[in-house]
């Protein structure tokens, strides 16, 4: 059962990182063993809601990323339910051997909360936007990782992590961006879910590119072409029988990321399909490049991040699919 | 902390139903024992850590058989004491003080490192029942222990936290973020000790990458700290107490050791650190513990 | 002009570290400016030969990996030839966000080599294993990666670290393994090398996997398969044309590494496989687990990463190329 | 260190060519143009920090035209000192500093962080002429700082190498790694700066994670350390002298401050850490200074 979502002309805008804030209330609220780390960054990931609302299950670590990892991995190992919250480009990579050993290799119940993910991160350039961490986490067995794609799927991601047990990473961005699902809208750990139907390619999304993909959806639907558009918010565990299946189906993938292209979403995409049915493919990312300072607006359109750059790969694709 | 206050607390602890709170002159035994199962087991994997495992015997001995308040029937017991060792590579030390206290039958020693054994060559929660969190990569298991420690004071549960770590290992960063927040967050709860053998792989600990003054170190960070010989079980346990007994801070026990300790060719010798001796090596060493492969691994084996 | 590789029944075993550590000592010779750095690891990562030849031009860190990153970092800035040393475990995680900040965003002159790559570490057990290497440095821009095959390639590869500026993580192992090639076997960095031709699929293999992967050619053959055999040791940049050619000559792919399935070696493959010419492909691989202690052969075996599972995923993909 | 001394050295050292050894009285008029700057390019960018480049303002100063040995013309002159900020977000200040040094135009600085600019939000070796390694990673840059130091020593080079860091940034264990490789190494051609303003973002550094007692921290990593009102010239003037001239051992210049020095709204203020003033909070800040928007962008525009 599908959520099927068209746009309106004007989409609602939102910050994720808003959704992880809001839902870790909720946590609160609902189950005491739930605590949050956070590493000198409290308004920036959104954190603050919960150090309100929650003071004494709110620890403040300091800039001590690593550090901040194995505090969590000890206060799983002890009944908590830790999130921890830094950017992304610190949790994934600043506490990467910690992440690894101590919490992946034990399976502690750890979850990570990396904000500020991909270019639309904006003034802050490089060093801030973290794009490579679809790649590292998808490499660390036992870890799990959530991209959603808007404010509600944030949020319903935070929700679910807690519900798994087992280490769970959830990136998400800095700036407002579209609302494309609903309060209502289905979300399962685990699951793509498909936004909307299609027979010529599937375009396959993860983060705000769901939203630039549906938009492409309809810049190609006046062509006469239709894409299915999927919402794959779980990059692992993979759901490879949705995969599998759009490759079947639609013959041609493109997939949409912030990300980089060598191993993120795409390559996952990929590694999939080779295996069960190849296809022609074309990855929307960002080039194996680092980002740079700029407007979020700007950025994504000069990294290739935009509906239109979606459609022009859609179309590349369908010249492939066709051409014998 | 003066002997009346030391007393009064060791029996307000006594009650602790999972603490052996052996004497000194059993512990020695033990230690013997566990110097014992480490050469045998090294022997017989031809593979892993020697000097480590026995510069650490008597305080871990101490920590296994006197302090800890453990089940190892029921390695989740939720009254349990927390330890953990951050310096991974001493499992030869590790296994015995857990099988020699109940963990798991001796025999399990034989199959160190071996693939049909439970055994990893580095502390595995996956593998080995009684092994809380994995280590491996040196430097993290601090932070493991101030996660823990604060959850028993967010519980208000009386647990005590226990941390070995060694002095090399003192270069590893991770160290010292853990050691800021520990003493930042009054984590009294939480015990430290350092092996302080001098040693690390590629020679002197002063030589690849001096730690000196240890002891400011830590104190600048906060610290109650305590400088003890490590192979003298009176002061390992005045030093355990005193930990137990200081309010307000973290304590770290610098333990004077000696690498290798017990094995004479292996005495603070660098070299031993990440090897185990061959057969006849192995059995002159156990010759010094005063026994010999053959009888000591047919006691592991029958255990 | 390709070197074409038969083994005999028996082949000479040799460890891939020590190529890293003669060559050391021949660039030491050849330009002052090579420097050597370790983690308190130098016997085991063999820069004990340097370290004795050059004293002055060799410094211990200690156990302070992400420090030995920067240093190393700070003096290619100065001017330097630095090749750090230590596990790859540690190289790739412990310092991933000095490597992927300070070294690859700078693009600074820095050499990494990543000793106890794979499962074949043997009884040091999982934290020991690196597997995660691949994706995560495959992941950073600027950042390049090599997995020699064996011995003399290991020693080639560390020569061509230093030819190229820029900064280059070298992936070898523990283990005595096969030395497959010859000190006069051409290795261009960046170039993929045919190691035997074929028809019917082709076997994509770095490090230890190349000789797997000829063995496994030599038991397709006695059943009338011809495998062409690929030693893509330059695993970033990727030579895509190669893999092209392989795609679209022999129709299907079979790629093998000792590292995890994820972002690993047969991602690479698979991403630039859909890109230009979609066919089947099966990956031998860790399946995303963590390692555990035993002997390495044990574990080669337990893991998969045997001959014969290449001869298993060369069975499978080649029934999927024939069906239409 | 005696004055004498002290003043040998400068004698010695006055001959090096990039030194401009500025007067305290025309590195004060100089810091306040560096205030200006800032406020000024944060006004125009919208976007960036202004609580730490307002108190790294005066030594910052001291450092660029008072202590550096560089060639703004020639970025990479080869006798040239090593300066890195590995406080990278302080980017107003170090592309004030540097383009008030003259290493760009002083224009440049409106098109901060801006996509059609070269000036990053975060240092960025690949963009601006100067940024010698990229940073924006709290904790690195001592790291490259000490391996700079290392190879002028291997090369018998007097370069001299200068690390500035913020006091939350004491937080990340790698500045003891570095802290403890150097002390070991014994790099008295490095100086450390801590741009000690007692805030950081998520509110006091003593509430957040204590880094106190900073001094014996140090210390106790072998390091020399001075203690200076970083906003006094003459102390900082000194403070400089006595790390140059310290022999044996690595200097740290612990230098209080204030966050957001200068601005009355923003002093002492931890929310100033990280956002820009907006225009109207701009305008008044710049009247705080002695100049208008207006007036200092027109100066900026034309330089
Ligand atoms: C992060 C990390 N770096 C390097 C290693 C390899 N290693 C294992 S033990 C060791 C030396 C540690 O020295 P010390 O703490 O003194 O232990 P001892 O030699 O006394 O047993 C090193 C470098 C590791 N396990 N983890
Ligand atoms: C590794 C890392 N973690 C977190 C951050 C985010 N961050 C930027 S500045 C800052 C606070 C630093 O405090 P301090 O060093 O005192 O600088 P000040 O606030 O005084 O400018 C933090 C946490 C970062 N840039 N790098
Ligand atoms: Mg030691
Ligand atoms: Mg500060």
């Amino acid at each position: 059962m599908s959520a099927t979502i068209t746009l309106p002309a004007q989409v609602e805008k939102k910050k994720t990182r808003e959704g992880f804030g809001r839902a870790l209330v909720a946590l609160g609220e609902q189950d005491p063993r739930v605590v949050v780390l956070v590493g000198d960054l409290t308004e920036s990931t959104m954190v603050s809601f919960f150090a309100e609302r929650f003071p004494e299950r709110f620890i403040e670590v300091g800039v001590a990323e690593q550090n901040m990892m194995g505090i969590a991995a000890g206060l799983a190992a002890a009944g908590k339910i830790p999130f921890l919250a830094t950017y992304g480009a610190f949790a994934s990579c600043r506490a990467a051997d910690q992440l690894r050993v101590t919490v992946a290799y034990t399976n502690l119940n750890v979850k990570i909360g990396g904000a500020h993910g991909g270019i639309s991160v904006g003034p802050d350039g490089a060093t801030h936007q973290a794009m490579e961490e679809i790649s590292i986490v998808r490499s660390i067995p036992n870890l799990s990782l959530i991209v959603p794609c808007d404010y509600w799927e944030t949020y319903k991601a935070t929700l679910a992590a807690a519900r798994h047990t087992g280490p769970v990473y959830i990136r998400f961005g800095r700036e407002d961006v579209p609302v494309v699902t609903e309060e209502a809208t289905p979300f399962t750990f685990g699951r793509g879910e498909v936004f909307a139907e299609g027979r010529d390619l599937t375009i396959i999304a993860c983060g705000v590119m769901v939203y630039e993909a549906l938009r492409a959806r309809e810049a190609l639907l006046e062509r006469g072409i239709t894409a299915r558009v999927v919402d794959l918010h779980t990059v692992k565990p993979l759901d490879r029988l949705l995969i599998e299946r759009c490759a079947w189906e639609t013959g041609a993938i493109v997939t949409a990321e912030e990300h980089q292209v060598n191993g993120g979403l795409g390559g996952a995409v990929a590694e999939a399909v080779v295996r069960a049915h190849p296809v022609p493919m074309e990855f929307v990312a960002v080039m194996d490049r680092f980002g740079q300072s700029g407007k979020p607006e700007e950025l994504m359109e000069a990294f290739g991040l935009k509906a239109r750059h979606i459609v022009a790969a859609a179309e590349r694709v369908l010249e492939r699919k066709t051409r014998p | 902390m003066n002997p009346a206050t030391a007393h009064a607390i060791e029996a307000v602890e006594a009650h602790r139903a999972g603490r052996l709170l052996w004497s000194e002159a059993r512990l020695r035994e033990q230690a013997l024992a566990v110097r014992r199962d480490i050469v045998t087991l090294l022997v017989q994997s031809q593979t892993g850590h020697s000097g480590g495992p026995l510069s650490g015997a008597d305080f871990g001995t101490a920590l296994f058989f006197h302090e800890l308040n453990v089940d190892p029937a029921r390695p989740d017991w939720p009254e349990r004491d927390f330890w953990h060792f951050s310096i991974g590579h001493v499992t030869p030390l590790i296994y015995s003080l857990m099988a020699e206290r109940g963990y798991f039958p001796l025999r399990d020693l034989m199959k160190f490192r071996r693939f049909d054994g439970h055994l990893q060559g580095h502390p595995s929660h996956h593998d080995t029942p009684g092994i809380e969190v994995s280590s491996g990569s040196l430097g993290q298991g601090l932070s493991v222990c101030c996660g823990v420690a604060l959850a028993a004071r967010l519980d208000g549960h009386p647990r005590r936290v226990y941390c070995v770590m060694g002095d090399g290992e003192q270069q590893e960063g991770q160290i010292w973020e853990a050691a800021m927040f520990a003493g930042h967050q009054r984590l009294d709860n939480l015990c430290g000790i350092v092996d302080y053998n001098r040693k690390q792989i590629d020679g002197d600990v002063e030589d690849v990458c001096g730690v000196r003054p240890l002891a400011d170190k830590w104190r600048a960070f906060r610290w109650n700290v305590i400088e003890i010989d490590g192979h003298d079980f009176g002061q390992i346990l005045r030093a355990f107490a005193a930990a137990r007994a200081h309010v307000g801070k973290p304590t770290v026990i610098l333990a004077h050791t000696m690498m290798g300790r017990g094995v004479s060719f292996m005495a603070d010798d660098y070299r031993w650190h990440g090897k185990p001796p061959k057969p006849a090596e192995g059995e002159q060493a156990l010759q010094e513990l005063g026994t010999s492969f053959a009888e000591w691994s047919a006691r592991l084996l029958a255990g």
